[in-house]
């Protein structure tokens, strides 16, 4: 059995191995802590000159990160909650994605920011938010969440040796959860063959799915829902894709073409996120195929409430997902 | 018997009611009644109770982080409100929904975003300046977040607008896991004097003297109309949030030593340990009835929270 | 003859006349220069005191901003470039847009950010951008984004009074224009009444239009597009709405269901824009009565270069528009 | 006939050209053949070129800022490359998509937002030190840039870490159109004193004697392994960018009197005025040829420039 967790934590140590210009850097990353969130955890006894604990200066060790990337190193700098990265906006908009185009030079340049973000741990307003919304259309980044239906720590492999800055999104909740792989799912799971695969699960193998649903990232939610639907005889085809910051995936319009309908749910607060431009990409590649209109789900638009039965309210969760997939197949 | 101003019972007082208070949300974490972060301020609430109150609760404005149970409670004593608050209850002072990094009553503010908070005190003293109201500001930062560059663009402006704001470094040598030699070069009260902002510096194991100094200092700022920073040199006995401590055990008791609740405690129980007994069985009481009050109440009802939601 | 900049600095000495809490902070904003766009010109030398030129420290004084606005002050802050406005993520993201919800706390807080943004000067990648993107769909922030049919004067003195902070997008090429009004417009011109209006213009008045086209800001296109529809006889119902960060307005989706058609077009670069949210209300609400896939014009996904002539492609421009709108037409 | 090293024909070589450089591109600005912005270091020379030739061009890294083609020359005497860009031709080092606040050449680097530079200058610092390659990292910023947090996070993090770059501060008096006085406090020196660095101070009027301190420093940096911060006293002669001066015509005046070019000018000329008049002829040839080849270049193919977008 491996955990998100666990995963990632092999893989790091595999890194950190196998190539010397990895290193690491971030708040409180050293042992015998080895982070908010333990992703660290063993990598600065086995490299203590590639584990760098920091200052409190996001904006600052991004800059430093952007400096080495610059230089030849693969900094994989972590930020302690997915909430601070405001602070280093201008470093990963006006500095790492624009360093290639603006210079137009074959640049060798890694950089991977991993982030927890997500709520569901009542750590409140500022410490609880999926802000990739800020990045997302930001030309030349390239934004990775993967699920429990991924490798996580196979995808930090290959996101280090990406082109351009990533961002890396880790749910908080994710972290205790065993990997889901078609080995031990309880329902059909498949991976595209990409980097950076689309994971594409279902209730039913044998019947033409009745919609198609398409989410990315933390989506606890779905075992329940493939379940419930399933009693319901409702048969669902489940997109997740890992790549966050490009048009849909050509998948997903083939899989919505067959269905006709389909719902996008996101963590993220409010309108504007991820899901309105893969509705967009959606019904410009098959308006005529959709028999309802494409919905959106995403956490209500306001904070995110510290008290934990607000903060259930405020996600988007399996009562609401359940509703909305009634409200769009009626 | 020797006779000792109301003032040093206050002091003592509040220092036992946050020490108390902190404890018991401890416990209520263990017990699983309360979710979330709480940062408490345990072996450094001299300082909360010394700055606290030296300023003009009426007018000053107190801008405070993570870690501000203490100086939340120092401000208005409203133990209810702030036990509400953690335990996400309708009744707490931002009704469950800021939570305990996020409080707000009357002059008082926090935010869980480490050093944005000393700009915006920064903008309160201005405000202040402008309105001529004769407030002051007070800000609380750790060492941390002396790390974040807001804080040196916030020092500059503090000292070039001569706003009045105090600045109160909590040093407590460590930003959650980091001893500061990891995170900082140098003395920190070396880099406010560079932007032209006097400074004092204590070690805050005392709270008579912690008071007696803020109270000169709040002075010279609300005379002088101009900035000035106290590094308090201090030591959380408790982990930086719940089971996160990786520091020397060996290190954590000695410190202990310098707690400003036993010292004063010891001090005053020499004068007269029934009053100490009385005072700490009336705080002792308050807590447990505010407990027991707050258990019962309910969260903020979901239609008037997301009432408040965008369109 | 008012011109765009005109209207911003007459707005600004009057709102500073009659509220002494309105104050206004900047970079190099004092005379006898008045701010890099000229803005605040004369505007110190009338009011001294609440006149605030600020060192270079965009994070620091939209944090001091924050301050004051808690302490009832009305700051207006100007961004000298709307590019730098991600060093100020932080204090918007996390500070600004959350006090009143976060302390739930009837809070008598405004401020407004006002920038400068978008290309056509030749500026290059960092000072050239359209990036409220960023903020979209961050609960609790208005993005108001006068055109040169609104009036920007106006809108910046209801901007000041709206609870909550505002961002204030002002195109740098708008500046220099003459403002358009229904009286001095070649084409007929219609402004909702609302504070923040929704404008409507149409190159016939007479005929049902054959497309909806929705756009906002800068724009200079514009009259140039509905001529040459003109001539072509075909008939735009061109409708550009001054808010931003909310769904459509409702009369988007009236115009839409009357034509089917939609092309909408923005200036920020990539996908993942306001284009998109707009799309997928009107898929949503309308869906039976689009005739063809809504179409969303952005600038290019990537930097803007500063070589003028690569510029002008990158930018959304008139002939990618006609283009466009004979291919939703088709 | 006096003997005068290599060294220092060369310097005044490079302070002409970089002068003739910018007036050039000024002159193109007010001809309308160059669009968009051009900050031009005219006064200041002497900074850019005493430095710049005290690294060892061969390894260490320069971050500039948007008033940069006076390292970007002394760097690496590309003149037709530097012309180009900011003519926004596809001959120029970053193919005219940069323009004259992003350029690129080697291990030059700059950017248009003011602050960050710093931050990455510490990190290619590290990359170097960890590479063990004994490269140094020079970064230059502005009286103006010192108002951004991320510098002190910067100077920090470089101090604690020990990493071999040198700051330099170009201490101009004025950040666009406002003078140092409304935008700091105290002497900009003692900051990076109070993150530990060790600090020099000169007026940069004579560069000999800027390049003689620049070689002390490097020196320094690249023995010690640690960071040292030198604030160079200078001033421009040009406005900010274009048509923006509002400082004083007789302020002006007088600081031209301690122009670096002028008066190395004279000092040369005393001792081979037909060498300094044949430098300069040669350097006023190389820009006119610069300019006429230039002129003909083409804008980069809009496919070649567009095939890098993002699907
Ligand atoms: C911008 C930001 N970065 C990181 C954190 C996470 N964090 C919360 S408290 C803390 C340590 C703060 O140390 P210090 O300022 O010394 O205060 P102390 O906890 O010691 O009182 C950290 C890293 C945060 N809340 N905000
Ligand atoms: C983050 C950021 N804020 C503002 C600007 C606009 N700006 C460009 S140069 C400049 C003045 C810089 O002054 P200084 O650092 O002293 O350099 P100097 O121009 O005097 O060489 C300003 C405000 C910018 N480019 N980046
Ligand atoms: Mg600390
Ligand atoms: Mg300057």
């Amino acid at each position: 059995m491996t955990t998100y967790l666990g995963s990632l934590q092999l893989h790091l140590q595999q890194l950190l191995s196998v190539d010397s210009t990895v290193l690491v850097m971030g708040e409180d990353i050293l042992d015998p802590y080895g982070g908010a969130f333990k992703v660290t955890k063993g990598l600065s006894t086995k490299f203590p000159d590639r584990v760098i604990t920091t200052p409190i200066s996001e904006a600052g060790f991004i800059g430093v990160a952007n400096g080495m990337a610059l230089r030849g190193l693969k900094p994989i700098v972590e930020i302690m909650f997915g909430d601070f990265i405001t602070l280093g906006a201008d470093q990963i908009i006006n500095y790492a994605a624009k360093f290639a185009a603006m210079y137009q030079s074959a640049l060798e340049y890694h950089l991977v920011i991993r982030m927890p973000v997500g709520g569901g741990r009542g750590y409140g307003p500022t410490h609880s938010q999926c802000l990739e919304k800020l990045f997302l259309g930001i030309p030349h980044i390239t934004i990775l969440a993967p699920s429990i239906y991924h490798d996580p720590g196979l995808m930090l492999a290959s996101a280090i040796q990406q082109p351009g800055p990533v961002l890396f999104l880790e749910h908080k909740l994710l972290y205790s959860q065993e990997l889901i792989t078609p080995a031990n799912s309880p329902f059909a799971v498949n991976l595209s063959d990409e980097s950076f695969p689309l994971v594409r699960l279902t209730n039913n193998t044998e019947k033409t799915a009745d919609l198609t649903l398409i989410t990315y990232g933390g989506a606890l939610w779905l075992p329940a829902l493939l379940q419930k639907m399933a009693e319901e005889e409702i048969w669902l085809d489940v997109l997740v894709p890992s790549s966050l910051n490009q048009k849909a995936h050509p998948t997903l319009a083939v899989s919505a073409s067959h269905t006709g309908r389909v719902v996008i749910v996101e963590e993220g607060a409010g309108p504007f996120g991820w899901g309105a431009q893969i509705a967009y990409d959606l019904q410009h590649a098959m308006l005529n195929r959709l028999t309802a209109p494409i919905a959106v789900i995403h956490a209500e638009n306001t904070i995110i409430p510290a008290t934990q039965a607000l903060e259930q309210l405020h996600l988007p969760n399996l009562q609401k997902i359940e509703q909305k997939i009634y409200e769009v197949l009626s | 018997m020797q006779s000792v101003p109301a003032l040093e019972w206050h002091l003592y007082q509040q220092m036992y009611l946050i020490r108390r208070t902190e404890e018991t949300l401890l416990d209520l974490f263990s017990q699983g009644l309360l979710f979330g972060t709480v940062h408490t301020c345990i072996g450094q609430e001299a300082i909360a109770v010394g700055v606290v109150n030296a300023i003009d609760k009426s007018k000053d404005v107190i801008w405070s982080n993570h870690r501000g149970h203490g100086h939340f409670l120092a401000y208005c004593d409203n133990i209810e409100g702030l036990i509400a608050e953690v335990m996400g209850k309708e009744t707490g002072v931002c009704r469950g929904i800021g939570g305990s990094q996020h409080l707000h009553y009357n002059n008082f503010y926090t935010n869980g975003i480490l050093g944005g908070t000393v700009a915006c005190a920064v903008g309160s003293a201005m405000a202040e300046k402008k309105k001529n109201s004769g407030a002051i500001t007070v800000v609380f930062l750790g060492d941390g977040a002396m790390g974040e560059g807001i804080v040196y663009e916030s020092l500059n402006m503090a000292s070039l607008w001569k706003l009045p704001v105090l600045f109160v470094l909590e040093h407590n040598q460590y930003a959650q896991t980091t001893p500061t030699s990891l995170a900082h070069t140098g003395d920190l009260s070396n880099r406010p004097k560079a932007f032209g902002i006097e400074t004092r510096e204590i070690k805050a194991d005392n709270v008579i003297s912690v008071n007696r100094l803020a109270q000169e200092c709040v002075h010279k700022v609300r005379t002088q109309q101009k900035p000035l920073f106290i590094t308090m040199h201090t030591y959380r006995f408790a982990p930086h949030s719940k089971g996160d401590d990786v520091r020397p055990a060996a290190e954590i008791e000695t410190a202990k030593r310098s707690d400003p609740l036993t010292h004063m405690r010891w001090a005053l129980a020499q004068i007269n340990e029934r009053r100490v007994a009385s005072i700490e069985n009336e705080v002792d009481m308050r807590i447990i009835e505010a407990v027991e009050t707050v258990k019962q109440q309910l969260v903020l009802a979901p239609e008037m929270f997301f009432a408040g939601r965008q369109p």
